[in-house]
């Protein structure tokens, strides 16, 4: 054991007991990683035809921008601990919550990934006899696909470093070690889960960094 | 080296900080001085228009009940001509310690067993006075304890009474008997507390895994209990959900639990006078008063400055 | 044969691109409709294909009025060319030239077969199939784009200024590739631009449009520049400057064409017939400043 | 509902103590992320390190930050001064790449028109830089004034002061108007702020009036 807390989390995480079994990091890193993919995939059902809807249509635009700016604006803290007096522990009521917080970056991703399309290619498509969902799926989705993806990568990284308030009602992850650390002072504690977080969140951005470059078509990016 | 002193370490650097905030505190420029007072004091006659010099400060923890016991403590000497200062809704012991023990508090209402175990996070349970008595000892020079009173908040193996009714359960020991997984309901640091579930397998032989929640036995832990979530949940025992909600607070013979009877810890601006009147309130203040009052701000929403008013006069304490 | 019958556009807010107007295009017919932005030229060419549909009035095509047409099948029927092509970026240029194809259900492989031979009808290097359009020249992008437009081999070609976009030479290649397309093709051309010479030169039949769509004249080159119907036709073809009043001068032995400002504008072709191209090609020769012109007769091709 | 019309005093304090955590950091970001964005971007490899060293901080979840800061700075949990700086630092996560993004949008050309016309680099600076980027900054400001005003809430689980100390309280006495009074004056207070960090901006960047549309 260590004096120092950032020294004493190094310590805690090298402990091979801490490895294995129900509570410990691998099983609790899994159910972090789960919630975190379920809140951005009920977010992406949410956000990505509302914004796919408006991008193409530029319809009720001032509506979406605005409803967006209020679900940012919203504290996550708060809206955790109303759904949870309202719906009671577990997973519905911080899941709701991650919810939110993800669909303002989806639903700018998505929203801007169609309108970054060239006016003109979109017309010429659509001069050349593409129905509206074809000119969407096969010209402004796949030319804005990074971008598109691009808003995932933000979400994800929001919730991953959100999603410990699911320990807070009554459910795991990661957040359960930084509470648990918090409440009985046990830093070294915190701090690990902490890290384990911060950790999570970078492999996460990274990979869907990788995505984005993966997904830019090929033929915008200049030779 | 153990956990322990490393935690001593980062609280010395904790209260090195809360020392220069206590000291912040106490000048009328500091923008937090209000915010603290109207966070808890809402509408009441405060009387911080006095010199700080004079005024007794007087904190509470970020918990609406202990808020309501500090107001009575305001209230009554306030009654005795006193002027006092109030800082409520404080978040944690590692803060509003220091802040006593430098003087930037002067009254605070604790529990016995959570306040003993802040000094020696070794002690080991036993009756009021033994833990009331090992108190004046750990206490700091310049910081003491007055009398505690009957009423008392602790945690508690509560459960719902058809649960215990169909299992037979009077006690903690009974859960041996049942057949089935057993989960508690729980801030999560009751996982390493010693009454946690280490304490309940080696004092009863009763095995309990937590289910975390972070509102200290409030709402929704006792609605994780009633919607049959878990089977257990650790609900202080002045919490008026548990009479509402027809729960069983399961007996602990062996006396697992530490003790939380409410004890004021005061600094040594406390004079007799101002010590006799908080004497008072708290020789009054039963198990069945403590739930009440906590009834008032749960159930009626009041603030703590109504609530306090009205059950001192009830009291004919002021 | 395509109709305009008395259509109007006019947009929310009460905007008027076109006020009124009529016109026949005959099947086979190369028309080139010519104004100013703002004279509507482009609106009404999109009524063709239901890009936009006119507030009042019918265009029909065959005597079937396309408001009953659905837009997406009768766009599919029509080849349509646009100013910086239009092509889309992200796919290969086989993979443009095959989208209408396949959009109608033709298989993957035969419309790719097509393609092949429409780029080298066009003019394409084979090697460019799998290029992406950002990895060639504007010019090259605008065959493409023409490839394109003839791929699911349509009746009607709607070109909207299609060569704005490229430098003088190449435009210049551009339109002599589409008149030799034209003559072995016979498509049915709307041809939109703002370049009379442009017009005079792809155009069988000239519109000249004043702002709103008002026809100012209509007619072949030769009729427009002998018979200017008014003041603003002459104008507009340059009539009134005198740059299409020209004389012919004795120099060194040959006879050098002059406009009215006394620069040269050509050489006229001696009885060998040395000028190749047709009486348009003689408007496109009076075009730019005269010695661009004459020093390009005198190339070596 | 009637918590809230018995409490107005109580929202408004708290109200008050979050304005005093949010509004420094919201400035400091601004202020800081200039002379951080330019020294990044004079570098190619020190602008890499910016982006990583952004990403990374913002991967930190703000209440260990805020518990542990004390030891690292010397501050106390309870202290304003705490979140303040833990406020900051997230704010200067992304406010430093967007101001980099903001200078790097100015064309050269005119910069070189303005250092031809005799423009000392200084004034040059703020007269043509630091205007040219406006729009960029702007967007970058309001994004950190939205994000530090929701952020200040997670203070209220140590019991500092701000509207966050409405939903741990209300949590625990089980009062939803409670919690739900905190969530709306957070919204409410974080839009207003952005409300008027859009009508500064027209006042300084007259040229710029109607051509933002705002970011969903």
């Amino acid at each position: 054991m260590n004096e120092n807390p950032f020294l004493g989390a190094l310590d805690w995480l090298a402990d091979p007991m801490r490895w294995s079994g129900p509570s410990g990091i691998p099983v609790r890193t899994a159910e972090h990683l789960g919630y975190t993919a379920l809140g951005v995939l009920v977010a992406a059902l949410i956000a990505v035809p509302v914004g796919l809807y408006v991008g193409h249509t530029g319809r009720f635009k001032g509506l979406a921008v605005g409803a967006a700016g209020v679900a940012r604006a919203l504290p996550t803290l708060g809206l955790v601990t109303l759904f949870a007096l309202l719906v009671g522990i577990g997973l519905t009521a911080p899941l709701l919550a991650f919810v939110t917080l993800a669909i303002p970056s989806l639903l700018a991703g998505a929203y801007s990934a169609v309108e970054s399309a060239d006016p003109a290619t979109v017309d010429a498509a659509r001069a050349q006899g593409m129905t509206e969902w074809q000119i969407l799926t096969r010209v402004e989705i796949p030319l804005g696909m990074s971008l598109l993806v691009g808003g995932v990568r933000g979400a994800t990284v929001q919730v991953v470093a959100t999603a410990m308030l699911a320990a807070y009602v009554g459910s795991g992850g990661l957040g359960r070690y930084i509470f648990q650390g918090l409440g009985s002072q046990d830093y070294p504690q915190m701090i690990a889960g902490s890290l384990l977080v911060i950790v999570l969140a970078l492999v996460l951005d990274l990979a869907l960094l990788l995505l984005q470059r993966l997904t830019a078509p090929r033929g915008t990016v200049a030779p | 080296m153990s956990i322990h002193s490393t935690r001593r370490h980062l609280l010395g650097v904790l209260g090195a900080g809360g020392l220069a905030l206590g000291a912040a505190a106490c000048g009328s420029s500091d923008p937090f001085e209000e915010e603290d007072g109207s966070g808890g004091d809402s509408g009441s006659g405060s009387s911080d228009g006095g010199g700080s010099g004079a005024a007794i400060a007087i904190g509470s923890q970020a918990y609406y009940s202990n808020e309501i016991i500090a107001e009575l403590f305001a209230q009554a000497l306030e009654a005795e001509g006193l002027t006092v200062d109030r800082q409520y809704q404080i978040g944690q012991r590692e803060v509003y310690m220091p802040e006593l023990e430098s003087g930037a508090l002067d009254v605070l209402p604790e529990y016995l067993g959570n306040l003993l175990q802040h000094y020696d996070s070794e002690a080991v349970s036993a009756t009021p006075e033994e833990v009331h008595s090992a108190l004046a000892e750990a206490l700091p020079d310049g910081l003491r304890v007055l009398d505690f009173a009957e009423a008392t908040d602790q945690d508690s193996y509560t459960t719902t009474a058809d649960f215990a009714s169909a299992h037979s359960l009077t006690a903690i020991g009974d859960l041996a008997g049942v057949d089935e997984d057993l989960t508690i309901a729980a801030n999560s640091e009751f996982e390493v507390r010693p009454y946690g579930p280490d304490g309940a397998k080696e004092v009863y032989g009763v095995d309990v895994s937590v289910v975390p929640v972070e509102d200290s036995g409030g709402p929704l832990t006792v609605q994780a209990l009633v919607d049959g979530d878990v089977q257990l949940a650790d609900i202080y025992t002045s919490d008026p959900a548990i009479a509402e909600n027809d729960l069983v607070v399961l007996e602990d013979p062996e006396s697992m639990i530490l003790p939380q009877n409410v004890v004021p810890v005061v600094s040594e601006k406390i004079d007799e006078a101002a010590a006799d009147a908080i004497d008072a309130v708290l020789a009054e203040l039963s198990a069945d008063d403590l739930v009440e009052l906590n009834r008032r701000s749960t159930v009626e929403q009041q603030s703590s400055a109504d609530i306090a008013s009205a059950w001192l006069s009830e009291k004919g304490l002021v | 044969m395509i109709g305009f019958e008395n259509v109007r556009k006019e947009y929310p807010g009460g905007t008027v691109a076109v006020e009124d107007f009529s016109l026949e295009i005959a099947s086979h017919e190369a028309v080139a409709l010519v104004g100013t932005s703002g004279s509507g030229k482009t609106t009404l060419m999109r009524m063709i294909n239901r890009m936009v549909d006119p507030t009042a009035g019918r265009v029909h095509i065959d005597d079937e009025d396309v408001a009953a047409m659905d837009p997406v099948v009768l766009r599919r029927s029509i080849g349509y060319v646009m100013q910086a092509s239009g092509l889309l970026p992200h796919r290969t240029v086989l993979d443009n030239i095959t989208t209408v194809p396949v959009l109608r259900g033709t298989a993957k492989g035969e419309a790719r077969e097509r393609a092949r031979t429409l780029m080298d009808t066009v003019g394409l290097d084979p090697d460019l199939a799998d290029r992406y359009p950002a990895q060639l020249s504007g010019g090259q992008q605008q065959r493409v784009g023409v490839a394109r437009g003839l791929a699911a081999d349509p009746n009607i070609l709607l070109m909207d200024e299609p060569f704005g976009a490229v430098d003088p030479i190449v435009r210049d290649e551009l339109q002599g590739e589409l008149q030799r397309l034209q003559r072995e093709l016979r498509k049915t051309i709307v041809f939109v631009t703002h370049d009379i010479d442009e017009a005079f030169r792809i155009g069988d039949r000239v519109a000249i449009l004043r702002p709103g769509g008002r026809i100012a004249q209509v007619g072949t080159p030769q009729e427009i520049l002998a018979d200017p119907t008014d003041d603003f036709v002459a104008s507009f073809v340059g009539a009134d400057r005198g740059a299409r009043t020209l004389h012919v001068e004795h120099v060194d032995g040959r006879d050098v064409v002059v406009d009215a400002d006394g620069r040269a504008a050509g050489v006229l072709a001696g009885a060998d017939g040395r000028l190749g191209d047709g009486g348009a090609a003689d408007g496109d020769a009076a075009a730019g400043p005269g010695a661009e012109a004459l020093a390009t007769e005198e190339r070596p091709r | 509902m009637s918590w809230v019309l018995d409490n107005l005093d109580v929202i408004a304090g708290y109200t008050g103590a979050h304005l005093v955590q949010a509004l420094p950091p919201i400035l400091l970001a601004f202020v800081l992320s200039l002379p951080l964005a330019k020294l990044a971007n004079s570098r190619g490899w020190l602008r890499t390190g910016v982006t990583t060293t952004s990403g990374l901080m913002y991967a930190i979840p703000s209440l260990p930050l805020f518990v542990l800061l004390p030891g690292l700075i010397g501050t106390g949990v309870r202290s304003p001064l705490n979140i303040v700086v833990a406020l900051t630092l997230y704010g200067l996560a992304l406010m430093v790449p967007t101001a980099s993004d903001g200078f790097r949008s100015v064309s050269r050309d005119v910069l070189g028109s303005a250092t031809a016309q005799g423009y000392a680099p200084a004034a040059r600076f703020l007269a043509v830089e630091l205007p040219l980027a406006g729009p960029v900054l702007l967007g970058g400001v309001r994004v950190v004034a939205v994000s530090t005003i929701s952020l200040v809430t997670v203070g209220g689980v140590l019991g500092v002061p701000s509207l966050g100390m409405l939903f741990v309280d209300g949590v625990r006495r089980g009062i939803v108007a409670e919690i739900a009074a905190g969530v709306v004056a957070t919204a409410a207070l974080a839009l207003l702020t952005d409300a008027l960090l859009v009508m500064l901006g027209r006042l300084l960047m007259p040229w710029h009036r109607g051509r933002e549309a705002g970011r969903p």
